[in-house]
């Protein structure tokens, strides 16, 4: 069988040697061949040089996808090609955030000086977005360990703070100062989390009572103030990977039972009547109750929000309370402006009841991105949810675009 | 009568396990959350919430308690692991509350309150994390009975529950029983 | 569905209320029920108290499966239950040894004070074999860093020293001395690798120009000699996962041609004549020659030997030249003392085409165990090869078992 | 013929990438090992040895060569990458022979002798792994062309080839072109 396949090779091979110039010059990688000279004598070919690339500046459709399932770093990728583009070094259950100025990436990240033992190291690190190179390193007062979360470090919207969320012992922010690159200050956060940067220099979380609680940093002591209680968090929990646009302080808070409700942030935050998907979709409220069986929102990062046009995409699954990690069996596209259903899209193939991650970039022809949590990444048609590119081991954690 | 018994069990577990915390902190609706004092994140749930609410045995009734089982503790849908989300110290050479050699035992831990299906009643469950050792990789569950998110901590089961050791790596997650809700 | 199983289940759960007794009694796990009063009324359970188990002695049928495949650490599994035992601490490219005093896991380490960044730590560390715990830490002058090695890392027979391969900038061996905990000298070892320990104190290594090297370590300054050439290292390579029974110092050293040279190690190497696994199975010997197709040996490590009985086990595939990686289509089993064939198995199923290492346990009811380096581990019958257990998730590396 | 050629593309080599280095080091008969000096190592393979057995395009016929392409530098049967186990640094961002944004390109390679199935010749590969990152996990190959053991190590592709470099974690592999040998 090798040896039938051989000669047929061989063969083919005589074909290509006449062809070969052309065959050379396609996909523009260079082969000896181009350095003939006229006579035909082959003369050596210059030895090539190592070298080591940049990054172009971010596109809109380049998807970060997080580690996870056994890979480390943040891979890069083009939606419109499917290709890796390059990585940002992180590991265990560091965290992602994007430089609203465009000039970093930046990384929480926890280790040890021994690796699995030896110093604790919490610290966060700025990697240029052109060279990937840590640009700067600044050592913070601890951070909380946890994978998947989207808000647990967020840059203030003018770019000049990085918040880290810690809880050690009680509820604290550790800020650093991103112009001095230096640790500024500790801000005590208890009994709340998930910090959504506003667009007054502070930032707003969510609190185990229910209550939203916004935090001002003009100054030197920050101010804490919080909002009447409209969500329990026991109850009803709100997913912490719900949406914010950071540009506008307009948020989209999605509950277990299928609520969204719309906060528009800053320093005294507004909070409007929450609406359900499922009477969105002409069907019985989402109740978060025993025994009752409805359409449920589920995932480690079961929404995404186009902020242009206001279009909600939601990981949905049929399930009974509790089944909020579920894995989607139908994506459902709402419009957030008028609490609308647009469409429900049931997924087949290698995409029925696997996806538990979704995002969208936010240009105006906006790609949708989603994936397994066991490496595999798509890009999906935002009218049809097609799947237009697949990208296998491309890690197994949160799907980052970056905003406008 | 509830709460009474929640806090009977609650003293004797603090005392055990946990040296002194705040009363305030260590009951919430969802049961205990169990900690050493210096780790243990004080929550804004009051007794009297707890009280209130006690956790009754409907509230319980999820699809995973309904499916449940009570005879092999290796797979995902034995009755205490209603809340667990990792790997199971009993697949990796440990049991349902010990952690496997070499590993470090948290102090602290998430809670569940799973149905035993064998008396049908409602049990709060600690799950403490084996830390130190990189991941087991064995019987990987991710159960979501009172999952809740990162602003409520003690039920929450992604939370690396390895707080104040020498090492926060991730080996695996036990499910020691702590006592009757009902 | 969902709620047609759950009512199923209901009633389910009512049978089950009745024979509880004796359910809750099953596997020997605790069930509050077993603390239910005379009276019959439910006192409330004492709380369980978090512990930390230890290990027992070693057994012959645990097999040690080194990382890969993403996973951290060296998992170990009882090949009777196929349920994993615990695990030793172990990252990239960190190689492993037993302690022929059976005191000690030995793994050589290197790591860097900040994970990718920092200074560099080589270090060799002992894991007690009980508590699994961090007994010593040495620190050593570097270390060479490759994976999928057996001979990087050895043991003197005596347990007295650990003989830890290095290539900075040319090649050595740094012995640490194992009843100091100290480093003791760097060896040169000028084109040589691959340790094998022999005998005497010193160890035996395969070099460049198709000799073994031998150091003999008694005193201060170590001596070398060196055989005569016995294979081509670049024609007709030894694989350096070949197999040494360092009790007797017997070795069995295969080539990527299917050549085997049985040489007994000591102070002055017996090198035997080598005889070809092909022969042996009626077939025309193996070449190492353009476009000629044999069984030949492949795998990461392709060949066990189980010492008492000369049985020796090879991964074979079809293949031409420079096929030594390709998994295994069958199993060869010879007789190491006669240099017979005794069986030929094909491997069917998911053991087809996707063995990449095999190794045996040492007791007279000896197992096989195979892997296909994407962390699925099987363990095999040592007569008929039927696969009596498999382990997923299991690594993706070396298979190590401890020797009598 | 062959000696001086392969001895003019060395020197040249030698030059631009290595800096001094043994001219007994430099060439084997399986082609060159590229290497800053103090990390080379220093085998014994003699001039002489090398000469006498010049790597002729029939030796380079394997099963890789007679099945290569040379249109997709992202994929494993790609001409240059007989000698490759890794990841592809083309699939990772990066090129044939340039490192990915952020990953640092090794000073030394192991070499492999590949055949162009466009002119039928066999040319040296310098094979540079690229450090200091994850490992990309993209187009993983596991190609063997005269891949040997430990003991010969310039041309065994399991070595993490980062020498020297600040970290040794491995990224990628390219396949730079070194020369002709016929």
């Amino acid at each position: 069988m090798l040896s039938a396949k051989t000669v047929f090779q061989v063969t083919a091979l005589a074909a290509l040697a006449a062809s070969s110039p052309a065959i050379a010059q396609t996909n523009g990688i260079a082969s000896p061949l181009q350095r003939v000279s006229p006579t035909g004598a082959v003369t050596i070919p210059q030895a090539e040089i190592p070298s080591v690339g940049t990054l172009g500046p971010v596109q809109p459709h380049w998807v970060f996808v997080n580690r996870g399932n056994g890979q480390d770093g943040t891979r890069i990728f083009d939606g419109d090609s499917g290709k890796m583009k390059g990585m940002v070094n992180m590991y265990g259950q560091d965290s992602f955030a994007f430089d609203p100025l465009g000039k970093n990436f930046y990384v929480a990240q926890t280790i040890w000086s021994k690796l699995d033992r030896g110093t604790r190291q919490d610290s966060l690190l700025a990697y240029d977005v052109h060279s990937l190179k840590l640009v700067a390193e600044v050592s913070i007062p601890g951070r909380m360990l946890i994978g998947n979360r989207t808000h647990n470090l967020v840059i203030t919207s003018d770019g000049k703070k990085a918040l880290i969320y810690n809880m050690q012992p009680s509820s604290s922010v550790n800020v650093v100062d991103l112009e001095k690159n230096a640790f500024e200050q500790k801000i005590e956060l208890p009994g709340c989390a998930t910090m959504f940067t506003n667009t007054i220099n502070g930032f707003s979380a969510l609190c185990s009572n229910g209550t939203l609680a916004t935090v001002a940093m003009e100054g030197g002591k920050p101010s804490i103030t919080r909002s009447a209680p409209f969500f329990s968090a026991t109850e009803d929990p709100i997913f912490d990977t719900s949406i914010v646009d950071s540009k506008t302080g307009k948020a989209t808070m999605l509950s277990y039972s299928g609520l969204i409700t719309p906060v528009t942030l800053g320093a005294t935050p507004k909070i409007d009547a929450s609406w359900s998907i499922q009477q969105a979709a002409f069907m019985r409220k989402g109740t978060y109750t025993p025994m009752d069986v409805n359409w449920m929102p589920g995932g480690r990062q079961p929404i995404a929000v186009h902020h242009a046009t206001g279009r909600i995409y939601v990981l949905m699954h049929m399930g009974e309370y509790w089944s909020e990690y579920e894995p989607a069996g139908e994506i459902w596209v709402l419009n957030g402006n008028t609490h609308r259903l647009i469409a429900r899209h049931a997924l087949s193939g290698e995409l029925k009841d696997k996806l538990v991650n979704i995002a969208v970039s936010q240009d105006s022809n906006f790609q949708v991105y989603a994936s397994d949590g066991s490496g595999n990444t798509f890009v999906l048609d935002n009218q049809t949810l097609e799947k237009k590119q697949k990208m296998e081991n491309s890690g197994g954690g949160i799907l980052y675009t970056v905003q406008p | 009568m509830t709460g009474i018994i929640i806090d009977r069990i609650g003293e004797k577990l603090v005392r055990r396990l946990a040296g002194h915390t705040s009363r305030r902190g260590i009951l919430s609706r969802l049961g205990l959350a169990l900690a050493a004092a210096p780790v243990f994140p004080v929550l804004p749930v009051s007794r009297a919430q707890a009280q209130g609410k006690p956790d009754r045995g409907d509230r319980a009734r999820t699809h995973f308690t309904m499916n449940s089982q009570t005879t092999d503790d290796t797979k995902c849908d034995y009755w205490r692991y209603c809340g667990v989300d990792g790997n199971l110290c009993a697949c990796c050479g440990g049991g349902t509350h010990q952690c496997p050699a070499g590993a470090t035992a948290s102090t602290t831990s998430w809670v569940g309150t799973c149905i035993n299906p064998d008396d049908n009643k409602t049990y709060l469950i600690a799950y403490r994390d084996c830390c130190g050792k990189p991941g087991c990789g064995q019987c990987h569950c991710d159960n979501e009975d009172r999952d809740t998110q990162l602003y409520v901590p003690q039920t929450n089961n992604d939370i690396i529950w390895c707080f104040g050791l020498d090492n926060m790596q991730y080996h695996c997650s036990t499910a020691a029983l702590v006592g009757a809700v009902q």
